[in-house]
Formats: C-alpha cells, sequence, structure tokens
C-alpha cells in the first residue's frame, strides 16, 4: 500500500517539477531501478555482484544500435534490450554462480571489463570511445514530462514485480539459499537454477535502466559498462540501506542528488562524497532508509513490514 | 631468431612484472591475513609516490633517503587507517568494507590533487642507474633491473618473514583460524594493524620505487586498484607467490602477446584474469575455500 | 550525536531537492550573458583543463574589462565534466536548464564533446569546442556546434606534410588504443603515402590509454629499425613514455619522433632538463610563436594573472572565448540562430587570436589556423624544452575538404 | 518393499575411507537405527543417500529407481527427507514461512514469481499440520531467529515431516536435548510416525532410545558393516558387545 501511495505522489509531482527538475527526476528512477535490481541479488540471494554494469551496458547498447543502425523504432528496442541484457546474464551467471564470496565478485567484475574492452576497441559496429549519439526519442517521448512518465512507468512495474517477488514461494526459495544453502538444498531447492534465474532477472532489470539511460542521456558511451557503474549500484544500496526494500532507490537518488549538489559547489566534490560515505558506514550502517525509520519513529508495524519480514 | 631480441622482451616482461608486484603483494597479504577487500590500495599506492616527491622535493640526492621514509610512513599510515578506520568495521559483512575503502579512494585522490595540484610530478634519474647495460648489443635500462632486484628482494624478505618468523606464522594463522589465535593469547588486533600498516608500507615503497621511470598523476589510483586486484585473482588471493606469479604471468602476457596480437594489447589482463577465475576460481596458487560441510 | 547529525544530514538534503527541482533562481539587474564552460577538473588530465579554465577566465575578465559584449558582462560558469560523457551531458543539462546559460564552452574530451552535441540541436543553445579534437565532430556540421581549434586531422595531415619532407621511408606508430590515437595515425599514413608513395609502415604498438609501463612496447618498436616514428601519446602518457624510451636509448636510434600534440607544457614541463632533444612536435599553440606584439601581451597577461606560462588549451579557450564575443557583436544578439549566421557570414568568421589569425569554414564550423611545430631543444632561460628550427605548417596545407556526414 | 537399497558403498576423503563397501536396506514401514561410534561412518552414509556427497564407488535405490549421484534438491523431490544433526534454520523468516517454504520446495514448485506464498492456501494448512506435529503451532508467527535450540531442533524435524514424506532420515534428533527434550522426542516418534505411516531412516548414541524406537538396527564401525538384523539380536551379538564395550563382559 505505501508503495502506491509513493508512485501515485510521484505521478502528481510530475507536472510541478521544472524541466531540469524532471531530468533529474528521471535519472534518479532509472538509477533506483538499477540499485533495485542489484539489490534483488545482493539482498535477497546473497550474491555481491561487480558486474552489473555489463547488464546496464548491454541494454543501453542495444537501443541504441537497433535505433540508429537498424532503425528501429524506440520503443520496439525495449524488449531487446532486456533480452540482451538477460541473455548475457544467463552467460555471466552461468559460469560466475559456480563460485562464492569474493571469487563470484571478481568473476563478475572480470566479465563486465571484458565487455567494457571489447565495447571500447570494436570501433567499426559500437563505435568505440566515440559512443553513439543522437538518441533523443522522437516524438512525444522526445519531451521531458512523458519520458519522465514512462521512466517512472518502469520503474513502477518492477518495483511491483519485485515486491511480488519478494513474497513468492521463489523469494522465499532464494532468501532460505541465503540463510543455508545446504538446508535449502535439502528441502528441494536447486541452487544453481534459482540463482541464476535470480541473476537473469537482475540483469534484465539491469539492462532496462541502461535502456532508459541511453534514452536520457540521448547517448551511449562504454563507460556505460565501466566498474566504477558496478560500484554505483553497491554505493546507492548501501547509503540507502540494503536492509529495506526501497532502500537502494532511496540511496541512488540521494548519491546522485549529492553528487549533483556537491558538484555544483565545489570541485573537491570527491572528497566531501568519500567523508559522507565514510560517516554512513561507520555511524549508520543501516543507511539512510534506516537512520531515516529511526528518526520519524514510524510505528513499528509499519517498519516490520518495509524490512520485507 | 635473434635470442638477443626474445631476452630483451623478457627482461622488460619481468620489469613490468616487477611493478606490478611491489604494487599488489600488499593487497594480498592484507587480504590473505584480515580477508579485507582494500579498495583504496592504489590510492595508498598514489600516495607513496606523492610523499616520495614531497621528501626529495624532486631532488634526486634525496633518492635512497627518500624510499626509506616513504616506506616509514607507509607504516604509520596504514597502522593510523586501520586502528581508526578499519577495526571498527572487522565484523561487518564484505560490501561495508568495499564501501569504507572506496570512500577512502575519493578521499585521498582528491587530498593528493589538493596538496600537489594536477601536474605530473616526476623525478629524475639517480645517476647510479642513469647508464643502461648493454645485453647482447641492446641497451637495457639499469633502473629496470634495480625494480627486478628489489621485487626479488621482498619476495624473498616476505617469505622469510611469513614463514620463517614467529610473527609471520601467526599473520598466516590469522588467515585460517582467528579464534585459535587468540586462545594462544596472541594479540591479534595489534597484530591485523601491524599486517595493514605492512601491506600499506609496501604498497607506498612501489609506488615511490616507480616515479624515477614513471610520474605521479592524480587519477593513478583507480588505475592501479584494477590491475593489483587482477595479479592478486590471477595468484590467488592471500598468497604472497601468488602476486609474484600473477605479476609476473601479466608481464610476460604483455611482452610477448603485443608481438603476436599488437592490436589487443588492452585485453589481456581481464581475458587471463577470466579465464583463472573459470578454471580455478581462487587463483593458480591460493587454497580453495575452507568446504562447508 | 548521531541522531542529530542524521537530522541535520536529512533537512540538508531536502533542501537541495527542492531546490533543484523547483527551477532556476533569476539573477536580477543587468543580464549577464552566462557561458557555462565544461573541463576537465579532476583525474589524471586536471592539468589541462585546469589550464584551459584560467585561459577562459582570463578572455572573460578582459572583454569585461572592455565593457562586455552588447553591453552586457560574461559571466564564466566553470563545471568539471570529469571526461566522462554522462556527467557532461548531465552537467550541460544543468548549466542550460538550471544555470539558463547562453552558450555552451570549451570541452577537454572527445567522448564529452560528442554526447553534449546533440543538446544543441535540443536546446538551441550553440557550443563553442576549444580542445577535443575529434574529427567526428566537425563531419557531423550541426548548425550549433563551433569548433576554434583544430582537430585532429589536421594535426595529422601537418604531420604528414612535414614527414613528407624527411629523409624517411620506415615508419611505426605508437599510439593510446583509443579512437584519437587510431584515427589520428589512419589520417597520418593514408596521407603520407599520398604524399610519398615510397615510405613503408614497419609496426604499429597500441598500448593501453593511461598505462603506465611502455617498456616492452618500446622493445618491440626499435625492434622493427624504424627510421621515423610517429605517435600521439599525450598526457601522463607521453611524460611516462618520454621517461622510459629515453632509458632504452630509443631516442638515440630513432631519428624522427613526431608527436603532433607533443608541444603541450603539460608534457614538457613535468620531463623538464629530461625531455630528449630533437623530438618534432607540435600543439595548437606555443607560447614563444608568433613573436608579435598580441603574443607577447597575451603571454604576459597570463603569466601575471596564474603565475605559470600559457599551455595551448589556456589559449585556445582564450582565443574561443573571445571569438565567441566577436560573433555575438556581430549578430547582435545571443539568439543561436543569429549567432550562427554571424560565425558563417562572409566567407566565416575571422579573428585574429594570439596564435595568429583563426578564420572558420562556414560549411562545418571548424576553424583552420597555421600550426607551429618544431624540434625540442634545451635552453638556459626556461626550465622545460622549448621548440627549436620552428616549421609553420599553412592553413590551407591543412584545410582537408569539407565531409558532412551524419 | 524395500524402500531404500545402499549396495557396496565406498567413500574415501583424502585417504581416509569413511565407507568401505556398506550396503544397506530399509524396508517400508520400518524404523531402521544406524548406530555406531563417531567416525563409524553414519553421517557420510547419510550424506551418499541424500546425495550431498556422491560414493566413490556403490549404488544407492530408492522405491526401485537408481538415484546414485543424483544432487540433494532432486532425492528431496522424490520424498526423501533429511533432519539435520546441526539443526541449520532460515534465520530471516518466520517458523510458518520456512515450513511453508519447505513444502513448496519438496513439491518442486518454487519457480512461482508472482503468487505469494501467503496466499498457498494447502500449503499453509500443511505447513501448520507439521508445526502442530512437533508442538510448535502455537509459534507459528514467531521469528527462527528468536528461537532457543530445543524447538530448532523441531522445526527443523517439521521442515522434514512437511514433506509427507515416504521415507524420513533423521541424524541424531536427540543430540543436545534435555533429558525431557529427549523423552518428548522419542514419544513423538514412537507415536505419531506410526500414526501416520512414515519410514524412517535415523541415527543416534543413545542406545536405550535406539532399542526402544529402532524395530531394525545396523551397526557401523570403521565404515563397515559390524552387525544387523532386529534390537535383541543386536543386544547379544558379540561383535558389537567388544566393539561398543571395549570386551567388557
Amino acid at each position: 500500500m505505501r508503495l502506491a501511495l509513493l508512485l501515485a505522489a510521484l505521478a502528481l509531482l510530475g507536472p510541478f517539477m521544472s524541466e531540469y527538475g524532471l531530468k533529474l527526476a528521471s535519472e534518479a528512477l532509472i538509477l533506483g531501478l538499477y540499485a533495485m535490481a542489484f539489490n534483488l541479488l545482493f539482498r535477497q540471494a546473497g550474491l555481491l555482484s561487480f558486474g552489473q554494469a555489463a547488464f546496464f551496458g548491454l541494454g543501453a547498447y542495444a537501443m541504441a544500435l537497433l535505433t540508429q543502425k537498424a532503425e528501429w523504432p524506440f520503443l520496439a528496442t525495449l524488449p531487446a534490450s532486456l533480452l540482451v541484457s538477460a541473455l548475457g546474464a544467463l552467460i555471466i551467471g552461468f559460469f560466475s554462480i559456480r563460485l562464492t564470496r569474493i571469487y563470484f565478485t571478481m568473476l563478475t567484475l572480470a566479465f563486465a571489463q571484458l565487455l567494457y574492452a571489447i565495447a571500447h576497441k570494436w570501433y567499426a559496429f559500437t563505435g568505440g570511445d566515440n559512443g553513439i549519439t543522437d538518441l533523443r526519442p522522437p516524438g512525444l517521448l522526445g519531451e521531458s514530462l512523458p519520458f519522465y512518465y514512462l521512466v517512472l512507468l518502469a520503474f513502477a512495474l518492477a518495483v511491483i514485480f519485485l515486491a511480488a517477488l519478494e513474497g513468492s514461494p521463489f523469494g522465499y526459495a532464494l532468501r532460505a539459499l541465503r540463510d543455508n544453502r545446504a538446508r535449502a538444498e535439502a528441502v528441494g531447492i536447486d541452487s544453481f537454477r534459482h540463482l541464476l534465474l535470480a541473476f537473469v532477472i537482475s540483469g534484465g532489470l539491469s539492462g532496462l535502466a541502461g535502456f532508459l539511460q541511453g534514452a536520457l542521456q540521448r547517448s551511449v558511451f562504454p563507460d556505460y559498462l565501466f566498474w566504477t557503474r558496478s560500484a554505483e549500484a553497491i554505493l546507492s544500496t548501501i547509503l540507502g540501506g540494503s536492509g529495506f526494500f526501497l532502500g537502494p532507490a532511496v540511496g541512488a537518488s540521494a548519491f546522485l542528488l549529492l553528487r549533483v549538489v556537491v558538484q555544483a559547489k565545489t570541485e573537491y566534490w570527491p572528497f566531501f562524497l568519500g567523508v559522507l560515505l565514510l560517516l554512513m558506514v561507520l555511524f549508520f550502517p543501516r543507511g539512510l532508509t534506516g537512520l531515516a525509520l529511526g528518526l520519524i519513529k514510524w510505528p513499528t508495524e509499519v517498519r516490520r513490514d518495509a524490512s520485507g519480514g | 631468431m635473434d635470442i638477443g631480441f626474445y631476452l630483451l622482451q623478457l627482461l622488460t616482461g619481468l620489469a613490468y612484472a616487477s611493478t606490478l608486484f611491489l604494487l599488489s603483494v600488499g593487497l594480498s597479504l592484507i587480504f590473505g591475513a584480515m580477508g579485507i577487500v582494500n579498495f583504496a590500495h592504489g590510492s595508498f599506492y598514489m600516495l607513496g609516490a606523492y610523499l616520495f616527491y614531497a621528501f626529495t622535493r624532486g631532488q634526486v640526492e634525496g633518492f635512497w633517503g627518500g624510499l626509506l621514509s616513504v616506506l616509514a610512513s607507509g607504516l604509520v599510515i596504514g597502522a593510523l587507517v586501520e586502528r581508526l578506520l578499519i577495526r571498527p568495521i572487522y565484523a561487518r559483512p564484505e560490501e561495508h568494507q568495499i564501501l569504507l575503502t572506496y570512500a577512502l579512494l575519493l578521499i585521498l585522490e582528491d587530498a593528493v590533487r589538493f596538496f600537489f595540484g594536477a601536474a605530473y610530478r616526476s623525478f629524475p634519474m639517480p645517476e647510479a642507474f642513469s647508464s643502461p647495460l648493454f645485453i647482447l648489443g641492446s641497451p637495457f635500462p639499469s633502473y629496470y633491473l634495480f625494480l627486478i632486484g628489489l621485487a626479488a628482494l621482498f619476495a624473498l624478505l616476505l617469505w622469510g618473514f611469513l614463514y620463517r618468523t614467529r610473527l609471520g606464522v601467526w599473520i598466516r594463522a590469522a588467515t585460517q583460524d582467528r579464534e585459535m589465535l587468540e586462545a594462544l593469547g596472541v594479540n591479534v588486533p595489534l597484530l591485523y594493524t601491524a599486517v595493514f600498516g605492512l601491506g600499506i608500507a609496501l604498497a607506498a615503497l612501489g609506488g615511490a620505487a616507480l616515479l624515477p621511470l614513471q610520474a605521479a598523476t592524480p587519477g593513478m589510483a583507480v588505475d592501479a586498484v584494477i590491475s593489483a586486484f587482477i595479479v592478486v585473482v590471477i595468484g590467488g588471493l592471500g598468497s604472497v607467490w601468488g602476486a609474484l606469479l600473477g605479476a609476473v604471468l601479466i608481464g610476460l602476457l604483455q611482452a610477448f602477446g603485443i608481438l603476436l596480437l599488437p592490436e589487443w594489447a588492452m585485453v589481456f589482463p581481464f581475458g587471463l584474469m577470466a579465464l583463472v577465475l573459470l578454471l580455478r576460481p581462487w587463483g593458480l596458487l591460493g587454497r580453495p575455500p575452507a568446504v562447508r560441510t | 550525536m548521531r541522531r542529530v547529525l542524521g537530522l541535520v544530514l536529512a533537512v540538508w538534503v531536502g533542501l537541495w531537492i527542492l531546490a533543484l527541482s523547483l527551477g532556476p533562481v533569476r539573477a536580477q539587474g543587468q543580464q549577464p550573458i552566462k557561458v557555462g564552460a565544461l573541463f576537465i577538473l579532476s583525474g589524471n588530465f586536471a592539468g589541462y583543463g585546469k589550464s584551459g579554465s584560467q585561459g577562459a577566465q582570463l578572455a572573460a575578465e578582459e572583454i569585461n574589462a572592455r565593457g562586455g559584449v552588447l553591453g552586457r558582462p560574461i559571466q564564466l560558469v566553470v563545471v568539471d565534466d570529469q571526461g566522462n560523457p554522462e556527467v557532461g551531458v548531465r552537467e550541460a543539462r544543468r548549466l542550460i536548464l538550471q544555470e539558463k546559460v547562453d552558450f555552451l564552452f570549451g570541452i577537454d574530451s572527445s567522448s564529452v564533446a560528442l554526447a553534449v552535441a546533440p543538446l544543441t540541436d535540443e536546446y538551441k543553445i550553440p557550443l563553442v569546442v576549444t580542445h577535443a579534437a575529434t574529427p567526428t565532430l566537425t563531419e557531423q556540421c550541426r548548425p550549433y556546434v563551433f569548433r576554434t581549434s583544430n582537430n585532429a586531422r589536421m594535426d595529422a595531415w601537418a604531420a604528414a606534410a612535414l614527414a613528407a619532407t624527411l629523409p624517411v621511408k620506415r615508419w611505426a606508430n605508437i599510439g593510446p588504443d583509443y579512437e584519437f590515437g587510431r584515427v589520428s595515425w589512419q589520417d597520418f599514413i593514408t596521407r603520407l603515402k599520398q604524399l610519398r608513395p615510397d615510405v613503408e609502415v614497419v609496426s604499429e604498438q597500441w598500448p593501453r590509454f593511461g598505462s603506465t609501463d611502455y617498456a616492452s612496447f618500446i622493445t618491440a618498436l626499435m625492434r622493427a629499425r624504424p627510421e621515423g616514428v610517429f605517435s600521439t601519446l599525450w598526457a601522463g602518457d607521453m611524460v611516462i613514455f618520454a621517461r622510459q624510451a629515453k632509458q632504452f636509448g630509443f631516442f638515440n636510434q630513432v631519428k624522427y619522433f613526431v608527436n603532433p600534440v607533443g608541444a603541450a607544457l603539460e608534457v614538457l614541463a613535468p620531463l623538464g632538463k629530461e625531455t630528449p632533444e630533437g623530438l618534432l612536435v607540435s600543439a595548437r599553440y606555443w607560447f614563444l610563436y608568433p613573436n608579435t606584439e598580441r603574443n607577447r601581451a597575451f603571454v604576459e597577461a597570463y603569466r601575471k594573472r596564474f603565475g605559470e606560462y600559457p599551455s595551448y588549451n589556456a589559449e585556445e579557450a582564450y582565443a574561443g572565448l573571445h571569438m565567441l564575443a566577436r560573433a555575438v557583436e556581430k549578430a547582435k544578439s545571443t539568439q543561436a540562430e543569429a549567432v550562427r549566421r554571424a560565425f558563417e557570414a562572409d566567407g566565416g568568421l575571422v579573428y585574429d587570436a594570439p596564435e595568429g589569425r583563426k578564420r572558420m569554414r562556414p560549411e562545418d564550423h571548424q576553424v583552420f589556423e597555421g600550426l607551429v611545430w618544431g624540434y625540442t631543444k634545451h635552453t638556459p632561460d626556461y626550465p622545460f624544452a622549448i621548440l627549436d628550427r620552428l616549421r609553420i605548417i599553412p592553413a590551407n596545407d591543412t584545410a582537408y575538404p569539407t565531409q558532412c556526414k551524419r | 518393499m524395500t524402500l531404500l537399497v545402499a549396495e557396496n558403498i565406498y567413500r574415501s576423503f583424502q585417504g581416509f575411507m569413511a565407507l568401505a563397501g556398506v550396503s544397506l536396506r530399509v524396508e517400508e514401514g520400518s524404523f531402521h537405527a544406524l548406530v555406531g561410534p563417531n567416525g563409524a561412518g553414519k553421517t557420510t552414509l547419510f550424506n551418499v543417500i541424500t546425495g550431498r556427497l556422491a560414493p566413490d564407488r556403490g549404488r544407492v535405490f530408492f522405491q526401485g529407481r537408481e538415484i546414485t549421484g543424483w544432487p540433494t534438491p532432486r532425492v528431496a523431490r522424490l520424498g526423501l527427507a533429511v533432519s539435520f544433526q546441526r539443526a541449520q534454520p532460515f534465520v530471516s523468516m518466520t517458523l510458518l514461512e520456512a515450513v511453508a517454504l519447505a513444502r513448496v520446495g519438496y513439491q518442486g514448485k518454487t519457480f512461482q514469481l508472482f503468487t505469494p506464498l501467503r496466499h498457498l492456501v494447502e500449503v499453509l494448512e500443511e505447513a501448520r499440520w507439521a508445526l502442530s506435529k512437533v508442538g510448535l503451532d502455537g509459534a507459528a508467527q514467531r521469528r527462527v531467529s528468536e528461537l532457543p535450540l530445543g524447538d530448532l531442533k523441531r522445526l527443523d524435524v517439521a521442515m522434514a515431516l512437511v514433506a509427507r514424506p515416504k521415507l524420513l532420515l533423521l541424524d541424531e534428533p536427540l543430540a543436545g536435548l534435555s533429558r525431557a527434550e529427549r523423552r518428548q522426542m522419542v514419544e513423538f516418534i514412537r507415536g505419531l510416525l506410526r500414526q501416520e505411516g512414515v519410514t524412517l531412516l535415523f541415527t543416534e548414541h543413545d542406545t536405550e532410545a535406539v532399542l526402544a524406537l529402532a524395530d531394525r538396527i545396523t551397526v557401523l564401525h570403521q565404515g563397515q558393516v559390524l552387525a544387523e538384523g532386529i534390537p535383541e539380536e543386536i543386544r547379544q551379538n558379540a561383535e558389537v558387545r567388544k566393539a561398543f564395550l571395549g570386551g567388557a563382559a
């Protein structure tokens, strides 16, 4: 219920926001969706993936290449982006999921960097570091408000899907595997297939975020695949509080806003961002959401529900 | 078939390997002993380069003194960082360590740019190494031989330290069983401070030792940490010999790879890392994680 | 204590969300002409961005000192695009929509320039590029994108024109492995083969852009025994490569080392007295050329203001802003279409910059200018190497035909 | 009908021969105890049967079908449920959710992404049944992380029971329980399971409980079957006494 309230509020806020506010809000929602996709793997299945940029980039490049080279209409490339990034996740997941802990994290990083190098070097096909530009969606979706509603719709559908998934047998199976893999397998839950499906879903949603970001930015570059993009998903999730359902989305918008706000003020924005992250880790491990809930003292019932109890 | 050239290429490969080893051995030591994933490792490598420049003020006479002072200050800085920032989050899950060290990366990059400015800082070549050695007729810089020697020396010193001293035994034991160590009355927190300090000192020394051949740039930390991770993952997280093997493999891969496939120099390290992770995830010389019954 | 810290944090962030989303605050009083400048102010290339922003700042101060443009002062808003295309687009939008700038300006990285360029069509805000060198930007022939400095193809053609005069048949390349490095080599060698069909390529080396070890590449190059080496290594890469190559005696064996971006002060200053002599290098501007009153005045003003010699990036930004001011005065308006016509009118706007005459080609808004090359040489009165035996390549030798394709 | 057959199982760990040619037959409806000192190979045999460990040699059949080398989840879905010696709960869930998930797991229906678990009425009923059987139905909504050890053990058994298994494997069900809890568990096993017609294979040290519960006993010693038979035969068996009681009369 709280979710619907929030989405409705965001929808109503649309027309009142300035052009720049719409662009910022769209990007915040896109990065929020991207962080939520990461948290599906991280919180539900306990997998710390450092390669989400691979799927974010695949989704963006699928859209860019199909619209630029194959003249596909913009929205027609949406299913293609989801498919390509999900397929990428299937292949990378197939190899990575067998590994555990830091080795899984490192292999996903290696795969993402391999894709970055390929996008960077395959100049003829991807345009290399010149990237692919002029990706403004034609017609209505090229305007800020309609595009904001497209992003909000995508965000809403993804978040509702993730909320449903969390309460579904599949969501419980993932958490069972995370809590105790041996016990989960002993009750008939096949760890490889469940984790791989979670990896593919997370990959597809990250691809969706990449698709939207490419359209918002009007261009796609190898940077979409670089490891700092994967780090962004992790930072947003922890900043927002990975223990809370909407934590990553809160973290993503806070992370984006802080970068924009602090960067507008000083050339040494990384320093201030670093200090803030340091404070968060040391004093507010439960993230901004944990902090906010602590401050506002919501009735415990809501808090229990918020943490996907 | 000119043997001379291939020998030369081998030496350049080993030279690059020695720079990679000096950069990454500290990371492997810290992860091995403490299980800490230190994303700021490259920043301490950068800090070492800039501190070396500051201590010697770019004067070539300060070379040897500069190296020692960087090693010492690296130890102190490492110990302080461990004591103040890393200790509170031992019990915390992995991603908190990643976030904290990433925050350190951001802070250090800007601190260096604030104090040293954005220009590239380099250091003149000490005369002892200014004339190249001639190997089968082609010149090979003596400073590279110094680096290869330094890397080999450190590999031996670390090996001796880890396998032949009581402190070393404790450090290796810390990887397997921290509780057992505490049971034996070892002051583990102090041990961790020492290990982290040593790891950072090695990184700082690596940065300093490379300055005569390279240049300190404000953005070098991000690139260095990726190279360090690749070396350590290939060699095996936590194994000092693994870091050496990983460094040598990448060094030789670049030295000879560019003869066959000059186009693909950029992809070699990641390709090798992915291959190793697929075939032997815990690295060539790493130990498989304790199999959970 | 933790609660208070948290509360402060939350309120602070909330305030900003409100400020950003509800719209800009309108500056009152005489409407300044706002120019949003994007430069790289962090990371490996912060040096280039800093000198660029300083050059633009000096120009703005000069313009305002003489009463501004159309009676309105120029207000320069400098932001850090970090050389990242996404940040570039986000910051450009903030400048356009939030700061309500009239023009976008500067941009060091080619990928950022290509990412920001489409916004000029979308928001009808002209962009004056002063550093990014990708020829692709010129080929796009966008109505509101203007480049007041030469692009990489012109440098390559100039290098080829020079190389053709050298007694060299065996050529090799070592360049950074990305578009700038690749395209420059392609343009150079194709153009050189047209001028000297007898040349041959003996080796191509492609180190990763930003790599810190060139030993293996140097030995591989030296083995091929090239007489001439073309390179577009720049920034830290060039500094590191030069130092390592010197150790290998590379510069004794290779007679001619040709680098169109090697004469940047960001490279020569850190190398100082260690710069090998006899390198045939160029940059878009060399502060000791031309020996005119105009140039000496600029160098002196820049040095007095910032305590360092102006690098090519500083002069190009300085000249770019002045040229933009000239166009606005001619157009008598800051409106995009008027400014475009002003740039294109009567054969293209001409401006006498410290480095010499710049003429904007109307078809693709690319400035053509003479390029200065020289051989590095150490002298007692400068802490770094200066250019000796200057070779000037006139503008029409580098003016390749217009190729608009998008 | 013989429910489970383990034929000539060999399994070694870096040279140590945990199982050296062990064979076992479990008849349907029987209560079969697997006893022996620590390190005799009991848990290893369990792990081979449930698929956690593949045998070096030998074959395993369940309801006449060969399942040698099958992965644990696939074996579990055949209706062969196991409850571990060390209870390993799903800490992030409530008791009801944990048992309900186990039910869905055994049915192999965990790939449902859209229907909420709490809407699966049949599953929840089965879960409540299993919890009531182990006397935990009152605590259904409590969080697993707040349970004492004794209850965790019973929850673990409930998670096996909810499968309505054809064969239930209990690995030292009495380990770590107080005297009262042990008596309660023995009662539970004897009374309830008879009623449900469950076939039980269990390991246990407490010889008194084994003799009270089992209608067939297999004695393992250093990876080999020392003796097999009904409780009385085993009690008199000289070999068993020698091995267990150190040869004392």
